[in-house]
């Protein structure tokens, strides 16, 4: 649209990008059930569709105003003595990031689900939710202090649970839904904590204010636990949750029991990247703690390799991505834990590409197999769904990190931070470049099971079929993001400028400007990767191309088929007391007890009063005039009190005066 | 002697005014009964009574004694307190309420204590008296209740009742008066009557003779004379309230009536007819002679008439009455002076007289109400009368003035 | 002349004979001739104060307190008459049903 | 000992005397009459202090149109001997006690506030029904009117009660 140049038009009313998907949502929600499909459609795919047109027009007046962060109080909305949360939305090179991932990737994914969701009921119902979604999405990116921001993380917590549990008839559809909702609270508990901490060490909860203050702060020592490290540590416990990092990750495999859409949307390119956003954001408290720091690159590392030893086994096609995204995560934390926070949302940025690409793929094969997820009964795809097979293998390609696809330039430039960073970088290069070799060969293992040898499905129940183009197209714009996406970094490796980097200097600092004397090393590194990947490759192809047998899991696999046991241990260690304290004690006891037996005591006392008061009604006028005499003796009493007092001091003094 | 006489006059005069007057109360009530039986008689063209003394004049006395020593029977079951107590009271009430009538204008000095014709000068007299004619109710409504009889109850009721309703319109209908008199004591009322000295034009009668005929009625009700009697309807309840009751008891109920009769007698003349004035003109001062100059023919024909009577004792007394009229109007002739003392109260008798009469005359002429006519003509005519009268003559002075 | 007290005290002993009949009686009718007897004494105390203060107020209150009990006779016998007709009785213990 | 005085205790314990009467009294129209005996009592002391049109009021309306109103009441309705029935035993044992309290109370206080007062003189000049009157039109008007409509309004409540629904 022709604009003048400080012309800001949807700048100053940033609110509207938000808004427009709550709109969407509430229309949908409450006249949607009437309606016809395409009505539904219409509205969803419009208000999200105005909501990217809106966000990219926005993103120019950002440019056109030179990049100046920009940011805005609409309203207040609590204010309380000298605590004050408004809604205010700030736009910077961070949030452009996200929101433009947020609302394109989201658009995409809409019409990919208007194609997928086609024949399922509560249409209306789904596109509402994710409407509803990107409402809250969108205001955790654009929020620019702590509250509104944990609005939208509640939101986006809401909208999973509810999405999860889209198919709400089925059982294991709605405990994964309750799953994920409990496992979030444990991590928002955590970053309420952090926030609290944080208003009582700054006073506010201001964006601005906290990080300008906490910038002027001494940083806390190695191993020293100031306020700042706990507050840190507090919020990446949120993170943690958010994003299924270790301890926390549980919800995330159960979470793909939802429709296919809200995994590569919710689950794979947005919501469980959220952790990752406040990371970074929160940068300058993180830089000001290094131990704050090296737990989180810990954790990344770990729940890196870990859920990629888990998916190497899984039969499960979404089951194997989710694992994989957990890892992924994994790295983006590592990149964060080791000060390259750029590093980090440039993978957030192509994973949510590439990630997204195989979920809605993997939606596409679903779709063809009729339902079926369980990659032992596929194989051979790749002539029945050519487009399908073209997209995943993209996107194969672009998690694995082979040049030059986006995760090849996101992933390596994680590797050679984890490499750089001075408190045990190396350990944690190898295992990220460990974690690297078992992603291709998951990845591999998964496209030759699908896609390759001889099909072992049966024909006369399964008639496989190209999906309609609402989801190919979504599909071909992903690969085509997936191979272009990294290429932002692309001239860092010939010596030349990282745009991407630079792009967000502004906001994090030049924390990773590539020296020249590093940057032989970050070339050899990222051959070592490629290298890496390509091991993968080989393993996999030697052990799942041509004719593959199920075998008996038993020793190490058996261990990770059964993930660990994570899930039993934790159910024997911390639900089951759980459940077994609230039923027996906070339930029998404490309701039944307490809370009921208060209540009920307080109308049986009621009651025991009036059978005791009642009598007083005798309906004998008599008494009744009784009444009314004592009465009366009272007010003349009150009334002639100043007038007798004297008389009566006199008499009390014996009579003397 | 003398000054003990001047000393307590305050108490002696009082008392003997009040014998005198109770006296005369008494003789005249017994007289009026005479009066209203031979009036009725010869009303229904009969003779009437006859036989005790000279046209039957001893009669009274007669009655008085059979009174006197008649047996007096108390019904079983009586309420006896109640029973002895209602006769007594309305006797008494009906007495009182003639204290506070002036008489007469004149005021005289005995032993030094100045006074009036009359018991009391109350500057609120006719409140008084309205207060006190309304305590007479209890006198009907204890007889009625006490004698444990239904009759009695049933009379004691109705009269209670209509007495209440009848009130209303009673004090009402004088209120007119008292708008143009602006006064509460009866002898004011009567002096302002006098103000203008044209005699009968200045009477109240004429501008209030809605009033006056409202006030009437009412009397009449209260009273309990016919047409209003119903208390005592022979042909209902035998004889009402004090069906139980003999002898003396009936005696005080009897006079009661008889003596509220002239309370009510008094009431109207004072109110609206000028009290003790005479109808003409003060300047006409030969009418001063009239009371004198009339007692002479009435003498005479006293005197023709008793010479040819059957019985010899008519023919001794009533000459010896005559010559005595005649004698008394020969001496009023002969000192003028005397006059002018005689004149207020020959007026004022003369006008009670009428009123007396024209009750005996209803009495022999008019049929009974009905009770519900009676209830619907009290509430609904004569208290709406009787508030629209009130209303018309404060509007009258509002624009005239009082006249 | 007699002091203003007498009359006062007077009137305060019959208000107290009032009360005490409202208490002591039965009798719906009788406990209404209480209350009657109460205002009466009240009035005693109004013409007392008006006459030894010197104003004619207290005596117009008068008035008005005998207009207020006389239209409270009105209702209370209309009432009496009811109460008699639905429940045969006059005795006020007898007239006990609004009770639980 | 002065004649007001001989007439004010005469007329005073006649007043009590009825009180107690109507109290004692087990018939309702002997109660009825020892109020009576009390009102005229009352009416005296009235014209003994010089109020006299309120007293002829209290005669003419009390006496004459309220207490008459009792009577025909009690026989219409033929009371009989009243029933001592003692079911409240709060007023049984408390009643009277509490009642003498009460009046106790008032009589203290009015003795403490009027002791001071000078004594009521019978001045015709004073309460003269003009004087009275001239008060109720003018200063009074209003309650005056709104007694009015109280005195309509209960004649409506009579005549609603009184009749029988037919």
């Amino acid at each position: 649209m022709p604009t003048h140049e400080h012309l800001r038009l949807i700048l100053e009313y940033l609110w509207i990008i938000p808004l427009l998907p709550l709109l969407g949502s509430a229309v949908n929600g409450l006249l949607g059930a009437k309606w016809p499909n395409k009505f539904v459609t219409g509205v969803a795919l419009g208000s999200t569709g105005l909501s990217f047109a809106c966000a990219l027009e926005a993103v120019r007046e950002f440019f056109a105003d030179g990049q100046a962060s920009f940011r805005k109080e609409f309203f207040d909305w609590i204010i309380a003595g000298n605590f004050r949360a408004g809604f205010d939305l700030q736009l910077d090179q961070l949030t452009v990031v996200m929101v433009l991932v947020v609302t394109g990737v989201g658009f995409l994914i809409h019409i990919y689900a208007t194609g997928y969701m086609a024949h399922e009921g509560g249409y209306y119902r789904f596109f509402s939710y994710l409407n509803l979604f990107m409402f809250f999405m969108l205001i955790l990116v654009l929020a620019a202090n702590f509250v509104l921001l944990f609005v939208g993380w509640e939101g986006v917590g809401l909208c999973s649970y509810l999405l999860i549990g889209f198919y709400f008839l089925k059982k294991s559809a709605a405990d994964a839904g309750k799953k994920a909702f409990i496992v979030n609270r444990i991590g928002d508990f955590g970053f309420m904590l952090g926030m609290f901490l944080l208003f009582r060490a700054f006073g506010s909860l201001d964006f601005q204010t906290v990080f300008a203050k906490a910038a002027t702060w001494q940083p806390d020592a190695m191993g020293q636990f100031g306020t700042l490290t706990i507050a840190c540590l507090l919020l990446f416990m949120g993170a943690t949750g958010k994003s299924a990092q270790l301890p926390l990750y549980v919800w995330l495999p159960d979470a793909m029991e939802g429709p296919t859409p809200v995994s590569a949307l919710i689950h794979a390119a947005t919501m469980v990247t959220a952790g990752v956003y406040v990371v970074a954001r929160s940068h300058v408290l993180f830089t000001h703690a290094p131990t704050a720091m090296y737990v989180v690159a810990i954790v990344g590392c770990a729940t890196a390799i870990f859920a990629a030893t888990i998916g190497l086994v899984q039969p499960d096609i979404k089951k194997v991505l989710a694992y994989s995204t957990i890892s992924q995560l994994g790295y983006m934390f590592l990149a964060c834990g080791v000060g390259a926070f750029g590093a980090g949302i440039f993978h957030l940025m192509t994973h949510s590409f590439f990630k997204a690409l195989l979920f809605l793929s993997a939606g596409s094969v679903i779709h063809a197999m009729g339902g079926e997820q369980d990659m032992w009964h596929m194989g051979g795809l790749a002539s029945k769904i050519k487009v399908t097979f073209v997209c995943m293998f993209f996107g194969t390609i672009a998690i694995t990190g082979f040049a030059p696809f986006a995760g090849f330039f996101s992933k390596d430039a994680i590797l050679f931070a984890a490499y750089q960073s001075e408190n045990s970088g190396k350990t944690l290069y190898g295992i990220g470049l460990l974690a690297a070799i078992f992603t291709s060969f998951y990845m591999f293992r998964l496209v030759w099971l699908t896609f390759g040898g001889e099909k072992r499905y049966d024909e006369h129940h399964v008639h496989v079929h190209e999906s309609p183009g609402s989801m190919t197209v979504p599909l071909m714009i992903h690969a085509l993001l997936s191979l272009v996406g990294g290429w932002f970094a692309a001239p860092a490796l010939g010596n030349g400028p990282n745009y991407f980097a630079d792009f967000l200097a502004p906001v994090f600092g030049n924390a990773e400007a590539p020296s020249s004397q590093t940057h032989s090393l970050e070339l050899t590194l990222s051959i070592v990767a490629v290298l890496a990947a390509a091991l993968g490759l080989i393993v996999a192809w030697r052990m799942y191309s041509g004719k593959v047998v199920r075998g008996t899991s038993t020793g190490l696999h058996k261990i990770l088929y059964n993930k660990y046991y994570v899930d039993e241990l934790y159910q024997a260690t911390i639900v089951g007391p759980l459940v077994w304290l609230s039923r027996n004690i906070f339930w029998k006891v404490v309701d039944v007890g307490m809370i009921d037996g208060s209540v009920d005591g307080i109308a049986h006392g009621t009651e025991a009063v009036g059978d005791t008061v009642r009598h007083t009604q005798s309906g004998n006028v008599r008494s009744y005039a009784v009444w009314v005499i004592i009465g009366a003796i009272v007010i003349l009493a009150i009334i002639f009190w100043p007038l007798w007092r004297p008389a009566f001091f006199v008499a009390m003094s014996g009579g003397v005066r | 002697m003398n000054e003990f006489l001047t000393h307590y006059a305050f108490l002696i005069v009082p008392i003997i005014k009040i014998a005198i007057l109770v006296f005369l109360v008494l003789t005249v009530d017994a007289y009026l009964t005479w009066l209203e039986r031979k009036v009725i008689a010869h009303i229904q063209a009969r003779w009437g009574p006859y036989r005790v003394g000279p046209h039957g004049l001893l009669q009274p006395l007669a009655d008085g004694v059979k009174f006197i020593f008649k047996e007096d029977p108390m019904p079983a079951g009586v309420d006896k307190i109640a029973y002895f107590l209602a006769p007594f009271l309305t006797l008494m009430l009906a007495l009182t309420s003639l204290a506070v009538i002036p008489f007469g204008p004149q005021r005289f000095t005995i032993w030094g204590y100045e006074t009036h014709v009359g018991i009391a000068d109350v500057n609120i007299s006719l409140l008084v008296l309205f207060a006190i004619t309304a305590l007479a109710v209890y006198g009907v409504a204890l007889a009625g209740w006490a004698s444990n009889s239904k009759y009695s109850l049933l009379g004691g009721l109705r009269s209670s009742a209509q007495m209440i309703s009848y009130e209303l319109a009673l004090t009402l209908s004088v209120v007119g008066v008292l708008l143009i008199a602006g006064d509460f004591s009866l002898r004011g009322i009567v002096e302002q009557q006098a103000q203008s000295g044209k005699g009968l034009v200045s009477w109240n009668i004429f501008p209030q003779i809605i009033g006056f005929l409202c006030f009437f009625t009412a009397a009449i009700a209260e009273t309990n004379r016919v047409p209003f009697d119903l208390p005592e309807a022979e042909s209902e309840l035998v004889a009402g309230f004090h069906t139980e009751y003999a002898s003396m008891k009936f005696a005080m109920f009897f006079i009661a009536e008889y003596t509220s009769m002239i309370t009510v007698s008094c009431l109207c003349t004072i109110l609206f007819f000028g009290g003790w004035l005479s109808p003409f003109p003060v300047s006409w001062t030969f009418t001063q002679f009239l009371p004198s100059v009339l007692l002479i023919p009435f003498g005479l024909w006293v005197i023709f008439d008793g010479i040819r009577y059957e019985t010899i004792f008519g023919r001794v007394l009533l000459p010896g009455v005559g010559i005595a009229l005649l004698a008394l109007g020969g001496a009023l002739l002969a000192y003028p002076v005397v006059n002018g003392y005689i004149q207020g109260p020959f007026w004022f008798f003369a006008k009670v007289f009428v009123f007396l009469f024209v009750y005996i005359w209803m009495r022999g002429t008019l049929p009974r109400f009905r009770y519900d006519q009676l209830m619907s003509f009290g509430w609904k005519f004569l208290l709406p009368v009787s508030i629209a009268n009130v209303v018309l003559t404060s509007v009258a002075i509002l624009i005239w003035g009082r006249h | 002349m007699v002091p203003t007290n007498y009359y006062l005290i007077l009137s305060a002993i019959l208000f107290g004979l009032g009360i005490v009949g409202f208490v002591f009686k039965r009798n719906i009718i009788t406990l209404f001739m209480a209350i009657e007897l109460m205002l009466n004494a009240v009035n005693l105390a109004f013409v007392a104060f008006s006459q030894s203060l010197g104003k004619p107020d207290g005596e117009v209150f008068v008035l008005f307190v005998i207009v207020v009990a006389a239209a409270e006779a009105a209702v209370g016998l209309g009432i009496i008459i009811l109460t008699a007709r639905n429940r045969h009785s006059l005795n006020v213990e007898r007239v006990d049903l609004l009770k639980l | 000992m002065t004649a007001p005085l001989v007439i004010f205790f005469v007329l005073a314990a006649l007043a009590v005397f009825g009180a107690v009467s109507l109290i004692l009294q087990r018939h309702p129209i002997h109660s009825a009459l020892s109020l009576i005996v009390v009102m005229v009592a009352l009416a005296g002391l009235y014209l003994l202090m010089g109020a006299e049109f309120v007293a002829a009021v209290q005669i003419i309306v009390y006496g004459g149109a309220i207490m008459v109103l009792f009577i025909f009441v009690i026989m219409l309705l033929n009371a009989g001997l009243e029933e001592r029935t003692n079911f409240s035993r709060l007023a049984t044992y408390a009643g009277i006690p509490l009642a003498l309290a009460v009046s106790g109370l008032i009589a203290a206080a009015i003795v403490r506030s009027g002791g001071h007062l000078p004594a009521p003189a019978p001045s015709g000049a004073l309460t003269s029904t003009k004087t009275l009157s001239m008060l109720l039109f003018t200063e009074f008007v209003y309650p005056f009117e709104l007694t009015s409509f109280l005195i309509l309004v209960a004649i409506l409540g009579a005549i609603v009660l009184a009749q029988r629904e037919n």
